[in-house]
This record gives C-alpha cells, sequence and structure tokens, in this order.
C-alpha cells in the first residue's frame, strides 16, 4: 500500500515537474515568478489536442507541435507583455503574467468551450509487479520526463546557450559585459520553457482531461515544487516536485484526502522557515 | 564645467575618450557632463569622494547606462549608443565591484565565457597562456564554483576573463574593494603590469594612497563632475590638493 | 465532433439573427409607442467556470421555446417574448449581481435557469423581495425550503431523492458492503445522507465515504483510496469532468470494482463515452432523472437542438420547461403580474386536464379557456405546494459497448 | 436602472476597501498577498457565524477584523524572514488552506452549501430599495474610515517608515527601525480592512459559500491597485471604480453584441480584462493616481532593482 502510493506520488511529481523546471528557468533569467505557467499549461494540452484529436496526428507527433506552438505563443508574449514591462520590477511583471494567463487560457475556452476532451490514446490495464500496479502511462510518463531533464541539463551544462543561461541567471549585468545578449537569451529560454510546458500539458491531459481549468488546478502544485526546491535551481525543482508528490499521496494515511493538498504548503511553510531560500536555492548576489 | 585639461580629439593620444557625459536613473541626474581623457597605454584612476558618480560613471562607460548626453569614444569610434553587450566587442573590458564573476560556474567555465561571446576578439592560445601567467593564483580545478574562491583569486579572474577578450580600454571598479593590503598592493603592481603589456587601464579607486603609486593620470570627481585632471605624480606630492579634493579620503 | 460544434454555431447564428431582430425592434428608444411591449424573461446560466458546460444548450432551448412562441404570435395576444441571458460564471456572486441587473435594469418578469444550488440560494431573496418568479435547475433541498410567496419552482429532482435511486440501482446489483466517492458541493452532498439511509435501512453498509474537492490536480488518491477498501460497488456522484479523471485513474490503476454514478457525469450528452472510450466506460450504471423520452415532444426536441436521436438532455429540458411553463402561466392568468402568474402554475402544468406536450399547442388550448397539464420535455412538470416537482422518475442505465442502455426507470 | 447603480456602487466599495487594504500591504509597504482572498473570506465567514449566533453588528465586525487581523499577523510573522516572491505563495497557500476548510468543516461552515439568510445591518432610507441604498450608505461610510486609516498611515512617521521597508528593507533596518514588526503591523492592519470588505460582502448577500472566494477576486484587487497606480490612496478609489466598472459594466456588453455564443463571449471578456490588465501596466504604469514613484523605468539595460 505504502509503496504503491509512493510510486504514485512520483509520478504525479513528475508530472508537476516539468512544469516547476520551466518555472524555475524562466524565473532565473526574468527575475519574477511566471504565473502564466497555468495558462500555458491549458494552452499546450490543447494545440497537442488540436493536432491529436482532429488532426488525427499521433499524441508523440502532437506534443511536439504543442511544444512548437506554444513557444511561438510565449515568444509573442515576451515581445509584446515582458519585454516592454522587463525593467518595472518582479512583482508588476508578476501580475501581468497573471493577466496573460487569464488571456491565454480563455481563449482556449472561445476555441473549444468548457466541454472536457481527451487524448486519442488507448488507456491501459496496469501491469502487476510483485503487488505493485505500473501502468503504461506511469512509465510514459517517467521516460518523458526523465528524458526531457536529461535532455534539459545537457543542454545547461553543455552547450553555448546553457553557458549563456546560466552566465545571465547568475548575474546578469556580468553576462552582457561578456558580451551575452539578454534579449536573445530570454527568448530561448522562453522557447525551453514553453516546449517543457507544453510536454506538462500534455502529460496532465493524459493524467486526467482536457479542460479550460486545468491550469488552475496545477498552478499551486507547481510553485509550490519551485519554491520548495529553491526558484531558479532545475535540480531543486525537479526534487521538489517529486517530495511534494509522495508527501500529499502519503498524507492521506493521516489525514483525509480532500486535506491533501494543505499537505504541500505545510511542508513548504516549514522548509521554507528552515531554509528561506529552499532546498537547493542559490544566494542572490547582493550589490 | 570643465576640466584643467582640455583635449583635442582629433590629435589625441587617448585611448579612451568622453565629452558632455550625463548619467542618473530616471531624473536623477548623477553624473553632470564630464569630459575625460583615458591616454593610450596609461592608468588613469578616477578618485572622488563618496556619492560623487564613480560607479555611475563607470557603469556607463561599461554601457549598462544609457547615457542622459555626451559621447563616448574609443579609438576614435563612437560607443554612446552601444549597450554593453555590444561594446565588450569594440574593445571595452570592464571587471565591476565585487560581483565580478559568475559564482555559480566553474572556473574555467568563466575563462571560457570571457571570450566565448564576443565576436573576433578570441585570443591566441599564446596569448591567453600569457595573460593566464599573470594570475598564478588561478591554477586552481576548472570545476570548481568561482564564487568558492578567494576574494583576491576571484579578483583575479575577473580580471584574467576581462583581459582574454583583448581590451583596448579595461575599466576596473575599486579593484582593492574588500581584500587586505596585502593583496591590494598586490592588485596594483598586476594593474601596473597588465598596463605595462599595452592595455590601457581606467580604473575607479576609493584607496587613494595605493592607487597613485601606480597611476599615469588621475581624474578627480566631485558631485559629478570633474574637478580636476591631472599626472599623478604631480597629485602625488601637492598636499594642498590632496586635503582639498580627498579630504579624509585620503 | 468539431463539425457538430460548427453547425451549432450556424444555427446560433441564425437564431441570433431573429433575436438581434427582435431586440432592435424592441429597443425601447426605437419603439413606437403603441407597439406591444415585448415580455422579457432573464435566464441566469453558467457559461464559464465549473459547470461553463451547461450553459449552451440551455440557451439554445429556451431560444427554441421563445422563437417557436414569438412565431406562433406571442403572447397576451401578440407581446413577444424576450430574453436576457446572463452569465453566472458558475459563481454565486456573478449570479448574484446579473440577476440584479435583469431584475433592475432590464426589468425581467421571471428569471430561470439558476443552475447550479450556491448561485441559487444567494440570489433567490432578491427574486423574493421583488416579487418575481424563480425557476431553478438545482437540486439542493434548502432551495424551496424556507418560505417563498410560492415564487420559486424547482425544475429538477431534490437531491434527497437522488440519493435513495442510487442505493436501490446499487442494492438491486447485489452490491451490499459500499463506498462513495463524492464531489464536494451541495448538491451531490446532499445525496450522500439519504444514499446512505437507504443503504443501512435495506440491510448493507458504506464502509467508506470520501469527499473530493472539485477541480483537484488529480484524483489518485481517492481513488486509491476508496478502491482500496475493497468494496462490492461504489458510488460516484460527481460531474463530467472530475468523473472522467476518476474512472482513468481508477482503470489504470487495475479496479474493476463495479461504478455506480449519475447521467450529468457518466453521460453527459454523451460526452463521457466519448471522452474515455467505450472500454473504460463499459459497465458503468448510471442515472438520472428522466425526460419523458417516448415522447413525441421530446423527440422532436432533441430534433430541434441538432442533437443525435438518443441524445438525452437534463438541463435543456428544464429551460424549454421552465420558459413553457411560464408562458403558459402568464397567459392563462392573462397578465405578465408575477403574483398573479405564479399562482396559476399548477393549473398549467399539474393535472388534471387535457395533456399537452407541445407549448404552442399549449397555449391554444389555454387561450380556448380548456385545463391543461403540460408534458414537458425535461419533465412531467408536476409540482407540490412548495414548488418542488413530484412523480420525478429515475432512468437507470448501463454503458455496455459504448452505448448507454436503458435498464429501468425507478419511480 | 439606479437599483441596479446602487448594486454597483456597493460592489465598487467594497472592492475599493479590499484595494486599499492591498494598497497598504504591497503598495505601501512591498509585501505581496496572494492570499487576499483568504483573508477576505475568513472576514466574511467570521461575521457571518457572529451574526448568525446573535452578535450585533459592531461586535461581528469587530470579532471579524480581530480574527483575521491576528491570522494576517501569524502569516506575516511566519514569513517575515521570506523574500517577495515567497511571501506571495505562503499567502496563496493560506488562502487556499482556508477555503478547504471552508469548504470541508460543514459543522461551522455549511460545507459546500455555505451559510443562508444572514441578519445584516440595516438602515432603511425612504423610497424604493430604501434598504439597499441604506446598505450603500453604510459601505461608503466603512470606505471612507478605512480611506482615513490607510490615508493616515501613510502620511505618518509610520507610513514612511513603511515605504522605507517597502524601497529597501537593509536600509530600514541599518537605520534602526523593527522592520519586522512594522511588516507585521502593516500586514495586520490591511487583514483587518480586508475583514472589513468580508464583512460587508457577506451581509450584502446575506448567502456566502466557498464558491464566492475564488482566486479571481484577488486578481481583482491586484487590477484595482495597478489602474489606480500602486501607493497611491486616492488612486486606488479610482482604480478600484475603473475595475469594478469594467467587470460588471462588460455584462452590458452582451445586451448589445450579439454575434458571438454567450460563453464566447464571457471568455471574450475575461481575455479583455487580461488584456486591459497588461496595457495598463505597459502604457499607464504610474496608473491613474499621481502619488507613483518609480526610478529606472527608462533604461532598459539597467536589470530589475534587486528583489530581496
Amino acid at each position: 500500500m505504502i509503496a504503491q502510493l509512493v510510486l504514485n506520488g512520483l509520478v504525479t511529481g513528475m508530472v508537476v515537474a516539468l512544469g516547476a523546471v520551466a518555472l524555475t528557468l524562466t524565473y532565473s533569467i526574468l527575475k519574477f515568478p511566471n504565473f502564466a505557467v497555468g495558462g500555458m499549461i491549458t494552452l499546450g494540452a490543447y494545440i497537442a489536442w488540436l493536432v491529436n484529436v482532429p488532426l488525427g496526428l499521433p499524441l508523440p507527433g502532437a506534443a511536439v507541435l504543442a511544444a512548437i506552438g506554444l513557444a511561438a505563443v510565449m515568444l509573442a508574449a515576451d515581445r509584446f507583455v515582458f519585454r516592454p514591462l522587463r525593467d518595472r520590477g518582479a512583482i508588476t511583471l508578476l501580475v501581468a503574467a497573471m493577466g496573460l494567463s487569464l488571456i491565454l487560457e480563455n481563449i482556449c475556452r472561445l476555441a473549444f468551450g468548457n466541454v472536457a476532451r481527451n487524448f486519442d490514446v488507448d488507456p491501459e490495464r496496469p501491469w502487476r509487479v510483485s503487488g505493485l500496479r505500473i501502468h503504461p502511462e506511469q512509465v510514459t510518463t517517467a521516460v518523458v520526463t526523465v528524458a526531457a531533464m536529461a535532455g534539459l541539463w545537457l543542454v545547461l551544462r553543455h552547450t553555448r546557450l546553457g553557458r549563456a543561461m546560466r552566465a545571465v541567471a547568475d548575474n546578469p549585468d556580468l553576462a552582457a559585459v561578456r558580451g551575452i545578449d539578454r534579449d536573445r537569451v530570454t527568448r530561448r529560454t522562453w522557447v525551453l520553457a514553453a516546449a517543457l510546458v507544453a510536454l506538462s500539458g500534455v502529460l496532465i491531459g493524459m493524467d486526467r482531461a482536457i479542460d479550460p481549468l486545468m491550469g488552475w488546478a496545477y498552478i499551486i502544485p507547481v510553485f509550490a515544487a519551485a519554491i520548495l526546491g529553491g526558484l531558479g535551481s532545475p535540480g531543486g525543482a525537479v526534487l521538489g516536485a517529486l517530495l511534494i508528490g509522495v508527501a500529499q499521496e502519503l498524507s492521506v494515511l493521516v489525514i483525509e484526502p480532500n486535506y491533501r493538498q494543505v499537505v504541500g504548503f505545510v511542508a513548504i511553510a516549514l522548509v521554507l522557515l528552515a531554509r528561506p531560500r529552499g532546498l537547493l536555492g542559490v544566494e542572490e548576489i547582493r550589490r | 564645467m570643465s576640466s584643467d585639461v582640455t583635449s583635442n580629439p582629433l590629435v589625441s593620444d587617448a585611448a579612451l575618450e568622453v565629452r558632455g557625459l550625463r548619467l542618473g536613473y530616471g531624473a536623477t541626474e548623477i553624473v553632470k557632463g564630464v569630459d575625460i581623457a583615458a591616454r593610450r597605454g596609461a592608468v588613469t584612476t578616477i578618485i572622488g569622494p563618496n556619492g560623487s558618480g564613480k560607479s555611475t560613471l563607470i557603469r556607463g562607460l561599461a554601457g549598462l547606462l544609457r547615457p542622459l548626453g555626451g559621447s563616448i569614444w574609443l579609438e576614435g569610434r563612437d560607443l554612446t549608443a552601444l549597450p554593453a553587450v555590444r561594446r565588450v566587442a569594440e574593445g571595452v573590458g570592464y571587471v565591476p565591484q565585487e560581483a565580478n564573476i559568475f559564482r555559480n560556474l566553474g572556473v574555467a567555465e568563466n575563462l571560457r565565457l570571457a571570450t566565448e561571446f564576443v565576436p573576433g576578439r578570441q585570443s591566441s592560445a599564446r596569448e591567453r597562456d600569457e595573460i593566464l601567467a599573470l594570475f598564478p593564483d588561478l591554477a586552481v580545478r576548472g570545476a570548481l564554483a568561482a564564487g568558492r574562491l578567494s576574494g583576491g583569486q576571484r579578483q583575479m579572474l575577473a580580471m584574467a576573463c576581462a583581459l582574454l577578450a583583448r581590451p583596448s580600454i579595461l575599466l576596473l571598479d575599486e579593484p582593492s574593494a574588500g581584500l587586505s593590503p596585502r593583496l591590494v598592493a598586490e592588485t596594483m603592481q598586476t594593474v601596473r603590469e597588465v598596463c605595462d603589456r599595452g592595455v590601457s587601464i581606467l580604473m575607479i579607486e576609493q584607496n587613494v594612497a595605493a592607487a597613485l603609486p601606480v597611476s599615469d593620470q588621475v581624474v578627480v570627481l566631485v558631485a559629478g563632475r570633474v574637478r580636476l585632471q591631472s599626472a599623478a605624480d604631480r597629485l602625488l606630492v601637492d598636499h594642498n590638493l590632496h586635503r582639498l579634493y580627498l579630504g579624509e579620503a585620503a | 465532433m468539431t463539425g457538430r460544434k460548427y453547425t451549432l454555431t450556424r444555427r446560433h447564428l441564425l437564431h441570433r439573427g431573429t433575436a438581434a431582430a427582435t431586440l432592435a425592434l424592441a429597443a425601447p428608444w426605437v419603439r413606437p409607442a403603441h407597439a406591444a411591449e415585448p415580455i422579457r424573461i432573464g435566464i441566469v446560466i453558467p457559461f464559464t467556470g465549473a459547470s461553463g458546460v451547461y450553459g449552451s444548450e440551455m440557451e439554445q432551448a429556451a431560444r427554441l421555446v421563445a422563437r417557436r412562441i414569438n412565431e406562433a404570435g406571442g403572447l397576451l395576444g401578440g407581446r413577444s417574448l424576450e430574453l436576457i441571458i446572463e452569465d453566472s460564471e458558475s459563481q454565486p456572486t456573478s449570479g448574484v449581481v446579473a440577476t440584479r441587473k435583469l431584475l433592475e435594469v432590464n426589468r425581467v418578469e421571471a428569471i430561470i435557469g439558476y443552475w447550479g444550488s450556491p448561485i441559487a440560494m444567494a440570489s433567490k431573496q432578491l427574486l423574493i423581495d421583488a416579487g418575481k418568479v424563480m425557476m431553478v435547475s438545482c437540486a439542493a433541498n434548502a432551495v424551496t425550503e424556507d418560505p417563498h410567496d410560492g415564487l420559486i419552482w424547482r425544475f429538477q429532482a431534490k437531491s434527497t431523492q437522488w440519493g435513495p435511486v442510487g442505493a436501490r440501482i446499487m442494492l438491486n446489483k447485489g452490491e451490499r458492503r459500499v463506498a462513495v466517492l463524492a464531489q464536494q458541493n451541495p448538491f451531490v452532498i446532499s445525496m450522500v445522507e439519504p444514499f446512505r439511509a437507504e443503504i443501512e435501512r435495506q440491510g448493507g453498509e458504506v464502509i467508506r465515504e470520501v469527499i473530493y474537492n472539485p477541480d483537484q490536480p488529480s484524483y489518485r488518491a481517492e481513488v486509491e483510496e476508496i478502491f482500496g477498501t475493497d468494496p462490492d460497488g461504489v458510488f460516484i456522484p460527481g460531474l463530467l469532468t472530475d468523473f472522467t479523471s476518476i474512472v482513468k485513474e481508477y482503470y489504470r490503476a487495475g479496479f474493476d470494482t463495479p461504478i455506480t454514478s449519475l447521467s450529468i457525469a457518466a453521460d453527459a450528452n454523451g460526452k463521457f463515452i466519448e471522452n474515455v472510450g467505450a472500454e473504460l466506460a463499459e459497465g458503468i450504471h448510471h442515472f438520472q432523472p428522466a425526460p419523458p423520452l417516448d415522447s413525441p415532444n421530446y423527440k422532436r426536441f432533441v430534433r430541434e437542438m441538432g442533437a443525435p436521436e438518443d441524445t438525452i438532455f437534463l438541463f435543456a429540458g428544464n429551460a424549454y420547461d421552465q420558459l413553457s411553463v411560464a408562458a403558459l402561466a402568464i397567459e392563462k392568468a392573462g397578465t405578465t403580474e408575477a403574483r398573479q402568474w405564479t399562482r396559476v402554475i399548477p393549473a398549467v402544468s399539474n393535472p388534471p386536464g387535457t395533456r399537452v406536450l407541445d407549448p404552442v399547442e399549449a397555449l391554444e388550448l389555454v387561450r380556448r379557456g380548456e385545463e391543461i397539464d403540460f408534458i414537458g420535455a425535461g419533465s412531467d412538470c408536476d409540482f407540490n405546494d412548495i414548488g418542488d416537482q413530484l412523480n420525478r422518475h429515475f432512468l437507470h442505465r448501463v454503458i455496455r459497448d459504448g452505448r448507454n442502455e436503458k435498464v429501468q426507470v425507478i419511480a | 436602472m439606479i437599483a441596479f447603480l446602487v448594486t454597483i456602487l456597493t460592489l465598487v466599495a467594497i472592492a475599493a476597501i479590499l484595494a486599499l487594504a492591498l494598497n497598504l500591504q504591497w503598495g505601501l509597504c512591498g509585501m505581496v498577498n496572494f492570499g487576499l482572498v483568504g483573508f477576505f473570506a475568513l472576514g466574511a465567514y467570521a461575521a457571518a457565524l457572529l451574526s448568525l449566533a446573535g452578535a450585533g453588528p459592531a461586535l461581528a465586525l469587530l470579532g471579524a477584523m480581530v480574527i483575521t487581523a491576528a491570522c494576517g499577523a501569524a502569516v506575516a510573522a511566519l514569513s517575515h524572514r521570506l523574500a517577495e516572491e515567497y511571501l506571495a505563495i505562503v499567502t496563496l497557500g493560506f488562502g487556499e488552506v482556508v477555503r478547504l476548510t471552508l469548504l470541508n468543516e460543514s459543522w461551522l461552515t455549511g460545507g459546500a452549501l455555505g451559510l443562508p439568510g444572514i441578519p445584516s445591518p440595516t438602515l432603511r432610507l425612504p423610497g424604493p430599495g430604501g434598504e439597499h441604498v441604506g446598505f450603500l450608505v453604510l459601505c461608503l461610510i466603512a470606505l471612507a474610515l478605512a480611506y482615513l486609516v490607510v490615508e493616515r498611515l501613510a502620511r505618518a512617521p509610520f507610513g514612511r517608515l513603511m515605504r522605507a521597508v517597502r524601497d529597501d528593507d537593509v536600509v530600514a533596518a541599518t537605520l534602526g527601525k523593527d522592520v519586522v514588526r512594522v511588516r507585521i503591523a502593516a500586514f495586520a492592519i490591511g487583514c483587518a480592512l480586508l475583514a472589513l470588505g468580508g464583512a460587508l460582502h457577506a451581509w450584502h448577500f446575506g448567502y456566502i459559500d466557498p464558491s464566492q472566494f475564488t482566486p479571481i477576486v484577488t486578481a481583482y484587487a491586484f487590477m484595482a491597485v495597478i489602474a489606480g497606480g500602486r501607493g497611491s490612496n486616492p488612486g486606488i478609489l479610482v482604480g478600484a471604480g475603473v475595475v469594478m466598472l469594467l467587470i460588471e459594466g462588460s455584462r452590458f456588453l452582451k445586451d448589445v453584441v450579439d454575434f458571438v455564443a454567450a460563453d464566447q463571449l464571457a471568455a471574450l471578456r475575461l481575455i479583455l480584462i487580461g488584456a486591459g490588465l497588461i496595457l495598463f501596466l505597459i502604457y499607464r504604469p504610474q496608473g491613474l493616481g499621481r502619488e507613483y514613484r518609480r526610478s529606472a523605468a527608462s533604461f532598459p539595460t539597467v536589470p530589475a532593482p534587486a528583489s530581496s
């Protein structure tokens, strides 16, 4: 029973992890918590649905197109929303992101209505491995998440773009002095983040159903994971997501399940009190 | 207001020339129209009391602030409108105070980033070895996060990074800040050596006593204006000037 | 799917064209003094928020009635019906503001719709104070419990009527140790206690009850919790979106305990099977208060709604009936004064009288002074003295091979 | 129409109280309260429960304000060491905890069924709908009092200290001021005002349930503060009015526009609200008020001021 809950929690955590990592990436480059991640999840899922169901492309292809589509949308958002506001402080950007989320979510509602949609995938019964029930979608989720994380790690550690991103995150002024164009890095960060969020939207859509409110339901776990791990730390975001996933599933052993969303917060509050920068958060540079 | 020394840009031996530069944040003007000529192959040091606008000035020269007025010329090219990210390719090297390295990146990555995004200013392997030879303290494990270096090592790493992009002028923001007296002396010596290898230097210093001996030229900045620009040795011997412009800072 | 959506939209446009024309004619600033003033009826239904899915079909159904009545000459000797539709946003506060606007700006005679008990609860006092008629499509008992001067009419079975029906269906299947997985909302919550009472009355046992919050990121923990207790059967009263997620989770987790649910979740105009596919939906029992499925009126209604023949509309039928009953009562009373026509509602909707299925035909009969018993598209439309519907029959169906099969009608 | 205007004005007054409270916390003191709706709900439920238990309006209001302020102080104290972004999520979490508690502790709160029949203070004025006008007058009095309190705080030495804390807590701390106490006090006072708004809301509707307290309330309050100009109390009044008029006024849109379906129109409305918010931020950053102070806004190469 406990092993099953832990397994379920890990898978829940993985779905959250992609969004949390995307959040933490944009945070480290743009220095504001991007509340639009909720609307991005929803839009990503709907783009994938549009490609998958009415156009009939298999889901992996749909996910790729969703990533591209969402990236294009976020590039436009960067150009017309975030860039004009870049120097107004984190909270202004954060509130603008909330407005953007409202726009994205309602574009989906305008185009697709309120009815829940589902991808064209045949659900399958679980395998039983020594008492544990593991179903293929959990494996898909795990593979996709791990692959995405590994890819991201490679990009961050071993590419020019990755170095530029980490440099801007570390010290934007110095990065400028070293010839790193922050606007370019910002745009590429949006592309990466949008791809991750679109994937997460597809996984969430597979897990539950696609409806205009799906992003809202996930925005809090995504933020909780990113903050628990320390905003700005991708590894921390993954760790935070997995911890929150497992803690929430395990909490039903002691409390009523309808209070389990509270568990995440209590955990965050406790961790933040002990480590105000999150689990793997880095000390910010003070000038 | 004009400085004591006026330069003629056409026949100037200045590497970096600043004319009527005004800088500030929003409506607040901090640097109120300064003219400076940093001589080629020399160390020019800007001194002045706290709040005189030194840091704002050097950030403006590095391109981190958009000028409110005036112009900036490097080797006869107009840099005024260029943002920081483009000035480095034109030959402006900048070592900020304190936050002068990427703390979370390795030492090797810091060195790599010094030139990776600077088109056309890669140094050759020989130049590279020569530059690194100036900073023996940097012989550490490349993967070590730069934030874990000592204060002196960080300063060295920062200067090395700036030099690798082969700047025409190196801007140093208080290289002695936060260092022990022994390290201050070492750092100043390195500054001199770098200059002697042909890199013009413009630096800001609070520690006038340490900076003057290695400087060729001194600019005194008071309340956002140049109060005096003169040869360093002249200032060194003129105790009146000392008291008058530097006050307790000296 | 999308194709149907587009035809609906085109149909919408046609309707709207008519409505716009009516509106333009009716606009006060262009209305000639002698023209008959339209009779305004407000509709408060959700288009956005958690229950946003049900607004469109209700709007469409109400417009259908208004159009037919207006084409047949309107009410009270030529006054047309004008509908003013407001979005409740699935939120009581918005519902209240919408209600106020309809009452105070549009000066409507009645407000119908009211999907969602909190919205009706928050708005009802306004209608009572204004002395206007309120017709609701929600189930919470509390809506009609307090005195309301005979102004509130419920076109839906009460929550407490639903629970025992679910219990009987499960007991009939031989499930005695049962569990409940219910959404935390007023409609569902108030059916849980009657459900438990009925199970226990018949010697069964509710071994676990889990309440979940709407709009959760996932329902995995709840599914593990409830099916892990290994009951004979699980009663899952929920709504479409959460029920879809729960069933997917249940299937993938490898459970096979039989499920009984509500048709708003497990049918939802065919959306559920479309959502999860035939294999997952197989064997799920569900029930809902039944519209008169075999009546020609209902069949025509489904046709006019542009839906497949076997569609079972739950809320669209309510809106259709609400507007029809209001129109009949106004015609019968000969006045738009709400306090008067609300009193004749039982006279047009309850027996005795000629059973009549079509609102336009019924109007004819009323004008001829005949006693009628209107049978609607959503229900028989019979009411008790506090405005709750009587004689609700429940249709119990089961999903087999991707189709809803009728099991029985439960009285 | 007049009666509907009274309704709208009542809502504007309540929204303005919320916006003033947020302006005190965020505008003047730099503390982001994303759990605004949680405190609002807490105040509404406390006032409603006390009113239902037979307490007079004054006592119910006082009780609600004290309880909510205490919770606010606790949240602020708990998170005083956190940077701005973290306070945002802690307050957001608090709001979620409040919502779940209200939803699930039905023995106290009525759960999803809510609390009907809340008795409200009446001030019956003559004329049709006199009690609505009377309630509006009560709301306006409450708004005026809230305004005076916030304005006085902003002008008092306390207010200058709060601005110092907002602009640079390190500086304020080195000035020897008790930054923590100022932040906690400001946050608690803001929460007491939110409770005032909550009590008026509960009395106005006479029925409350958890679905009335969704995060969109918080979003509207932020919109009001942004439209009004962060830090400017007179601007906030205008901002709250503009936002509520936009939200409620757009209802009239569908009486005129007839070419899109109602559900699409509703979505369109929310899109316009989001877009309006962003455009306001871009083109009228100073809001409608005048006391907005912001530096370094016109330098694209200057990084945003450090957020901590």
